[in-house]
């Protein structure tokens, strides 16, 4: 028996010899955003970071779309036909050939899912000699971002199995997987025949660590070389550790509140304009996510340059005029310093998740904020299913949450869902805005710029004073990189890890 | 005869020590107890009430053990965590004790098809992960403490059932019990004199076990935010909220893990250590 | 003892029995399990479909349409009855379904996640054996000793201290000031060593203390003192016989330490982001994932009552009195 | 064994032998010297301290309790040496005996094993299983040598024991109470077997509370009380003429000495077992039995240890059905009016409750007043203040007589005793026979007595079953 101990012993220390010194030209990423799958359709936006599949097009990190797998495309005077042209003798990493009817088939089948694509006003995705072409119901100017999207990519034929779903990772980017062990770990090296400019570093790991302490951890002990999206008080841990840079980059993601513009106590904009008010968003900024600079002042942040409006007056925070606008509604302060009118308690839910754990904390301090001005919040922190539930059966009253203007290079897409007619399940409720509705119609349908700006600045203005949704914090996309990292490109669209640009420091 | 001179001594000493050691585990448990129980009344802070620009503030006059990420008064919420975690702790132990202990007597007097079912479904129970139980239960109601309480209750009965039914067949079995019979003792007298002496202190062992378990329990789930969820305060809760300022504010995470460390301590002391009967 | 012919047939009849009685008990399980996890999954408030699509497509693409295409693709508008014989009926063929969620066969996710935690699982019972066999018998040689209370003390420290506490602290130490360890993942060997040792130190805190009264109480019997006084040395004393008498109950609590294990991975894994099943079942349950919970707990419930066999086994082996 | 024939005269000497707990002084001054080829019985009632004298020789007293005088065993001085260095001496130089074998030997280990790991490690023998297959022999033991301990009879395991011990080939051989718990014919085999150690030149120190086996042993003889040494000297001679009463005493306890019971008029008959059967465990134990009690009758029932003689009682009691046959009780012999008396006191009442609790309770279920009751402890020579105790805290003679008490507070008519005195010492187990027969007579009793001493039960029953 003892003679176990000793081996046991003997194999512990063993063991404990130092960690993988670390090999010359590979990386180690770290990023809270499991890999679950290998379908696009799930785990698109990791697949499309890591450059193990590409897109038709693809974009810079200003947002400008650039060829992809398409080297070119152009629309029909009607704008209902798009014909993208393909990028020839491209291979997939299983050796397989990419070309128009497996790139057709992949598309169709993104449009079956849900996704960007299934919004897009498509009738048939069809292969030609060397080109995909797409047939509209009506024109639809930013067909091209969409194609940009993660839940796009183009999947090998090989990577599908017999039911239509992919299930191996196999793409044609500049990285190919030798191991996958989901949710958690991924393992990459270069994809040698790949056809743009080859890579400087030879292989990659991607770690899927859930906790912000084990990410802060990871890139502290150098474990991990590039780790994205830390805590507050990680990130300015990291700020003091010599070995490790942090950045932060204000990305187009904003956490906003969702309000049911029918229920009868929010169905007058002074009523939406009253809870704004009421909202210390530079208290939040500085004691929760901790970028003073991230406390919205409109919808739009300035890193979406053509629809952040700097004309706008900005979102105030003023309990008093808060309580001032309430009162003008009838409403009065009841024996518990909770309003009521005609007999009603201004109570309301607000719906909220724990994934990003900045919410449960901000919506905390909303409904100490709130009670402030005598509305009794109750918050019901669960899984963020119930936020497009409640919109559906129309039980939702507010709902906190973090949107992504930015899904697709062009935010259009998106807020067409948002704020077109009917509002959307992550937009607005029970408000229904002709003038905006038309506005982002014209922008999605038109490419003329004097157009575009002019709606633009319809919605943005119209949302400013409707509130159907209330921005608060604008989001920093943060990330923690070893030294002599060089080339780290922090992409504020979140469409790449910038991987096949990364090199380390001779 | 060696064994003989030992048990005349050294058990003694033991014995001894014991109680020492469990005396400090009793009066740590009172103490917590009476923390849970009149503190919240006494700190004068509401548990929810922030202030976000007096957060992560060092102990105070103001705020005895300083204040956390929302500035909300540290001392109230561990108490009014306390609260919770023994409260939820005791309630189901005693729910899960009382149950199992009766079937155990049930089973081990009857005997025959009765304790074969008996047997088997607690077999069955004790080979469903009791987390599972909890997890979807707490899944059901998220967030309510009454998912946590009959999921560990359901899961903590099992122990008491055995222990009780594998110790009164013995008793039941023993010429103390059938002397008393011919003698013409009745059931409960059977009970008072035999089996509750014989089997009760084993009980109470089990029970501090599993309330060490349920409390521990109830944290881990508040950790992986499966159990009570923010802003309710509660110990496992307040460690996932506070563990990111574990650098800066050390004090703050400290102090729950302190407070269930303490806790565990003070059932595990108060019952001699960590000995199963 | 193996080479005793006379108790051959007394010997295989009751391992037959032990076999016969856990295979009973697993089918159990597995009925129990399926239904169970299967009934509360129902019973759970909301609507299934928005769960899985919102598993399936995160919060930035999932909305009621893709509800609706997940509601009609996995017929969660069939009565429930109807799903749950479809499951058992599966379940006779060994065949788990697939993942609601993920799409994957619910085996083939059982079994990569299980290799982890089984991994995992081993390293800390490994651990807590590495750890509690020496202190238990060092303190069970002389109890009241110094060696005796200062690993009581210990013990009910280590017990009570949460699981993650134990991690973070170990990590700091190990792995960010002396730089002995990674910190997460799972890459080498050596990624195991932590959190199978933060794991291992909550099992040891327990088990060392039942090597402990187990030795004590063989150091204390009338056997051991003759086995001296016949004349066989102290050491050979304990090797021949204190410590096989010793080993039963440890290895009988080997079995009782599974929920610990249990309840440990899920926490273990969340922290050091290990790719185990805890892990996953948590996912599973709250993205309403029928299948792999139903497909996980079986594994689990399955795997504690192998667990339980094997320990039958063991004991029957050191312990040849047929109880 | 063999090797004791090697050198003619190793002696053990003894010389003021005390042993003290603290201040407490437990044993002596004892002295005295064995020769090689010679036999020391050391006797006394349990508590007398007579193990204390083999523990000081040995080395191995309770860490508590320390040892002063001189010791010497072959011919070196031993009690100031360190216990682990005499430890090299064990099994070599003086084997013990132990009292209860099973007890004494590791549960999970097969016969064989004890015997020839010692053959091995402590004798270095070129072939011990060889040694040890021939040490069976023996002993009679072949056959059983893959057997556990626990699957042996009393006489085996103690046997087994002896082949243990002795194989080391030690010449000096410490034997305590080897005899305990053994019935009769069991015990003259084990008798038998001790004393071919000094007729093969060893040396046998002795240790018992049976007069019987210090007579078989012969020698010289030490008899102890409460640790004083009452009497010493030539074993037959002490024996034939005690002087100290408490030798006295002793002697006159053992119960091939009592005098005959004279037979009474019986009574009516309360209990009645015709063709009687009884199984124990599905095994067929005793088969047309037939026995009579009548009230004011001593029935003695003895046989051999594992002949079934507890289920028999219990199926009298009522406890047990019949494997075949029937037990008729008297037409006006109520449930309770069949009480029983334990082998084993301590396990025959509630230990966490007092002894007080207990009598309550049985005296009120079964209307006896208390004054009754007290009367009969006193009549029974229970002190009154022993009742506040535990069982645990009272001795066993006592016990068993409070259990007495308490079953005659159920005012029964039939007593079974299941071996009530198998237990107890000599003196103790006269006393209370006595006692129990003058209470029996008293009342009228009809009593079954348990035995597996044949001298006990013709001498104190009217009537005597043997059980085969």
């Amino acid at each position: 028996m003892r003679y176990f101990y000793a081996a046991t012993i003997l194999a512990a220390l063993a063991l404990s010899s130092p960690a993988l010194s670390r090999d010359g030209n590979s990386v180690t990423i770290a990023s809270p955003w499991e890999v679950a799958s290998a379908d696009p359709a799930i785990s698109g936006f990791v697949i499309q970071k890591l450059q193990i599949m590409e897109n038709l097009v693809d974009a810079d990190v200003e947002g400008i779309l650039r060829p992809g797998l398409a080297t070119q495309w152009s629309v029909s005077a009607d704008g209902l036909t798009w014909t993208f042209t393909l990028r020839e003798n491209v291979i997939f990493h299983d050796g397989s050939e990419f070309n128009a009817i497996n790139a057709a088939a992949a598309l169709n089948r993104s449009f079956e899912q849900p996704g960007v694509l299934s919004k897009a006003p498509i009738s048939s995705i069809g292969p030609g000699d060397g080109v995909v072409v797409f047939e509209l119901e009506h024109a639809f100017a930013s067909l091209p971002a969409l194609l940009a999207h993660a839940t796009t990519v183009i999947p090998a034929p090989g990577a599908v199995d017999a039911e239509g779903v992919p299930s191996a990772l196999i793409g044609t980017g500049p990285f190919q997987v030798t191991e996958f062990s989901p949710p958690q770990a991924l393992e990459l090296v270069r994809f040698d025949s790949y056809w743009g400019k080859a890579p400087a570093i030879e292989s990659a790991s991607y770690l899927a660590a859930g906790r912000a302490e084990t990410r802060a951890l990871l890139a502290e002990s150098g474990d991990a070389d590039l780790v994205f999206t830390l805590d507050p008080s990680g990130f300015s841990r990291l700020a003091d550790v010599p070995e490790v840079e942090t950045v932060a980059v204000p990305i187009p993601r904003v956490l906003t509140l969702k309000v049911n513009a029918s229920h009868p106590f929010l169905d007058d904009p002074q009523a939406r304009q009253a809870l704004s008010l009421a909202i210390d968003r530079a208290g939040i900024a500085t004691a929760i996510t901790r970028f003073p600079e991230g406390a919205a002042t409109q919808l739009f942040p300035p890193v979406l340059s053509d629809w952040h409006d700097e004309s706008l007056d900005p979102l105030e925070s003023d309990p008093a005029a808060a309580r001032a606008l309430l009162m003008d509604l009838g409403w009065r302060e009841g024996e518990d310093k909770i309003l009521v009118r005609d007999g009603q308690r201004f109570t309301l839910e607000l719906r909220t998740f724990p994934d990003r754990p900045e919410l449960p904390l901000i919506a905390a301090a909303l409904q100490d904020q709130w009670r402030a001005i005598g509305i009794d919040l109750t918050v019901n922190v669960s899984n963020y299913s119930i936020i497009p539930e409640g919109h559906k059966d129309g039980t939702l009253e507010v709902a906190l949450y973090a949107r992504n203007y930015a899904l697709t290079p062009d935010p259009i897409g998106t807020l067409l869902q948002d704020f077109g007619t009917g509002g959307g399940d992550w937009g607005a409720m029970g408000w229904d805005n002709k003038a905006v509705a038309e506005a982002l119609d014209r922008i999605a349908s038109t490419a003329d710029q004097a157009q575009r700006s002019e709606a633009v600045s319809v919605v943005s203005r119209s949302l400013q004073s409707e509130l159907p949704v209330i921005p608060i914090i604008w989001y920093q996309h943060t990330a923690a990189i070893a030294e002599g990292l060089q080339n780290v490109i922090i992409d504020p669209l979140q469409r790449s890890y910038g991987l096949s640009d990364i090199a380390w420091a001779e | 005869m060696n064994a003989m001179a030992h048990d005349e001594t050294s058990p003694m000493k033991q014995r001894l020590a014991i109680s020492t050691s469990r005396m400090a585990g009793l009066l740590l448990f009172a103490a917590l107890g009476g923390a849970a129980a009149f503190g919240p009344a006494l700190v004068g802070h509401d548990p929810a009430s922030q202030s976000l620009l007096d957060a992560r503030q060092g102990p105070s006059a103001e705020h005895l053990l300083g204040t956390d990420h929302l500035g909300r008064d540290m001392a109230a919420r561990l108490l009014s965590g306390a609260r919770l975690s023994l409260g939820l702790a005791l309630l189901s132990v005693v729910s899960a004790g009382i149950p199992g202990a009766l079937l155990g007597v049930l089973a081990a007097r009857s005997g025959g098809w009765t304790d074969r079912l008996l047997t088997a479904f607690a077999d069955a129970v004790l080979a469903l992960p009791g987390l599972l139980l909890v997890l979807m239960l707490a899944a059901i109601a998220p967030g309510s403490w009454w998912a946590l309480y009959v999921g560990i209750s359901l899961t903590l009965w099992v122990e008491y059932f055995r222990y009780t039914r594998q110790r009164a067949r013995v008793v039941l079995a023993a010429p103390q019990v059938e002397a008393s019979r011919m003698l013409g003792f009745g059931p409960s007298l059977i009970l008072r004199r035999h089996l509750i002496p014989e089997i009760g202190p084993g009980l109470l062992t089990i029970a501090a076990f599993g309330a060490a378990t349920a409390v521990t329990a109830v944290a881990a789930l508040g950790f992986v935010s499966v159990g009570i969820r923010p802003p309710q305060a509660e110990w496992g809760v307040m460690m996932t909220e506070l563990l990111p300022y574990w650098r800066e504010a050390p004090w703050l995470i400290l102090q729950p893990v302190a407070a269930l460390v303490l806790t565990v301590l003070a059932l595990h002391l108060s019952v001699g250590g960590m000995r199963r009967p | 003892m193996g080479r005793v012919r006379p108790q051959i047939a007394p010997w295989w009849r009751s391992v037959l029995g032990i076999l016969a009685g856990r295979g009973f008990q697993a089918l159990v399980v597995a009925l129990v399990v399926g239904i169970v996890s299967f009934i509360m999954m129902q019973a759970l408030p909301g609507d299934a479909s928005y769960r899985i699509a919102a598993g399936r497509y995160g919060y930035d693409m999932m909305d009621a349409a893709s509800a609706e295409i997940v509601r009609l693709e996995l017929g969660l508008d069939r009565p429930w009855w109807m799903q749950l014989s479809t499951w058992l009926g599966e379940l006779a063929t060994f065949d788990l379904g697939r993942s609601h969620v993920y799409g994957s066969r619910v085996v083939d996710e059982v079994a990569k996640q299980l290799n982890y935690s089984l991994l995992l699982a081993g390293g800390a019972v490994v651990a807590s054996l590495v750890i509690a066999i020496p202190v238990g018998i060092a303190a069970g040689m002389r109890p009241g000793g110094k060696i005796d209370h200062v690993s009581l003390a210990l013990s009910i420290f280590l017990r009570a201290i949460p699981a993650f506490a134990l991690g973070i602290v170990l990590v700091l130490v190990f792995a960010v000031q002396l730089g002995l360890m990674p910190v997460a993942g799972f890459r080498g060997l050596q990624h195991l060593v932590l959190p199978s040792l933060t794991l291992g130190l909550g099992l040891a805190a327990v088990s060392s203390r039942v090597v402990r009264d187990a030795v004590a109480e063989a150091m204390s019997a009338e056997w051991r003192l003759f086995s001296r006084t016949k004349g066989l040395t102290a050491r050979r004393t304990v090797v021949s016989h204190v410590l096989r008498n010793a080993s039963l109950p440890v290895v009988a609590y080997v079995g009782v330490q599974g929920a610990y294990l249990i309840e440990g991975v899920v926490i273990v894994e969340t922290v050091f982001a290990w790719p185990g099943i805890g892990h996953s079942l948590v996912h599973a349950i709250f993205g309403r994932d029928v299948a792999m919970v139903q497909g996980t707990a079986l594994a689990l419930g399955l795997i504690y009552v192998g667990l339980n066999l094997v320990i039958d086994l063991v004991c029957r082996l050191i312990d040849p009195r047929s109880a | 064994m063999n090797t004791m024939l090697d050198d003619a005269c190793v002696t053990v000497s003894v010389d003021e032998l005390r042993v003290h707990a603290g201040r407490k002084a437990l044993l002596g001054p004892v002295s005295f010297s064995v020769n090689a080829g010679n036999t020391l019985v050391v006797m006394g009632e349990t508590g007398a301290g007579k193990s204390l004298v083999a523990q000081a020789i040995l080395g191995n007293l309770p860490e508590q309790l320390h040892a002063d005088g001189v010791i010497e065993v072959d011919g070196g001085r031993v009690d100031n040496v360190p216990v682990n260095v005499r430890a090299a001496s064990w099994g070599r130089q003086i084997a013990a005996l132990p009292q209860e074998p099973w007890r004494a030997l590791s549960p999970l280990k097969r016969s064989a094993r004890h015997v020839s790991e010692t053959y091995r490690h402590v004798a270095h023998h070129a072939d011990p299983e060889a040694a040890c297959a021939k040490a069976f022999e023996a002993l009679g033991l072949t056959g059983s040598e893959a057997r556990l301990p626990g699957e042996l009879s009393g006489g085996m395991a103690q046997r087994l024991a002896f082949a243990a011990a002795t194989a080391g080939g030690a010449p000096i051989l410490l034997a305590d109470e080897p005899t305990k718990g053994l019935d009769s014919d069991r015990r003259a085999r084990v008798v038998e077997l001790l004393s071919a150690v000094p007729r093969q030149g060893g040396t046998l120190i002795a240790i018992t509370h049976d007069v019987a086996v210090a007579r078989a042993l012969g020698g010289s003889l030490i008899v102890l009380r409460e640790g004083e040494v009452v009497e010493q000297g030539d074993t037959r001679s002490i024996l034939a003429a005690p002087s100290h009463p408490y030798t006295q005493e002793l002697i006159a306890a053992d119960p091939s000495t009592w005098p005959q019971t004279l037979p009474v008029a019986p009574g009516e008959v309360l209990l009645k077992a015709c063709d009687l059967s009884v199984k124990r465990a599905g095994r067929l134990l005793i088969e047309g039995l037939d026995i009579l009690v009548r009230a004011g009758e001593r029935v003695a029932l003895v046989g051999p240890s594992g002949i079934g003689k507890t289920s028999l009682l219990d199926t009298l009691a009522g406890l047990q059905t019949p494997a075949s046959g029937l037990v008729q009780r008297a037409g006006d012999l109520g449930t309770r009016a069949v009480q029983k008396l334990y082998q084993d006191p301590p396990a025959a009442f509630p230990p966490h409750v007092s002894l007080k609790v207990c009598l309550q309770d049985a005296a009120r279920l079964n209307g006896t007043p208390w004054t009754e009751v007290e009367d009969l402890l006193a009549r029974l020579a229970v002190p009154l203040s022993l009742l506040d105790r535990r069982p645990d805290a009272v001795s066993g003679g006592e016990l068993q007589r409070v259990a007495l008490a308490r079953a005659l507070s159920a005012r029964p008519r039939v007593l079974l005793a299941d071996e009530p005195t198998s237990r107890l010492d000599p003196i103790t187990q006269a006393r209370t026979l006595e006692m129990l027969a003058e209470i029996a007579d008293a009342r009228r009793l009809g009593i079954v007595l348990v035995t597996h001493d044949v001298d006990i039960a013709e001498r104190w029953a009217h009537r005597c079953v043997a059980l085969t």
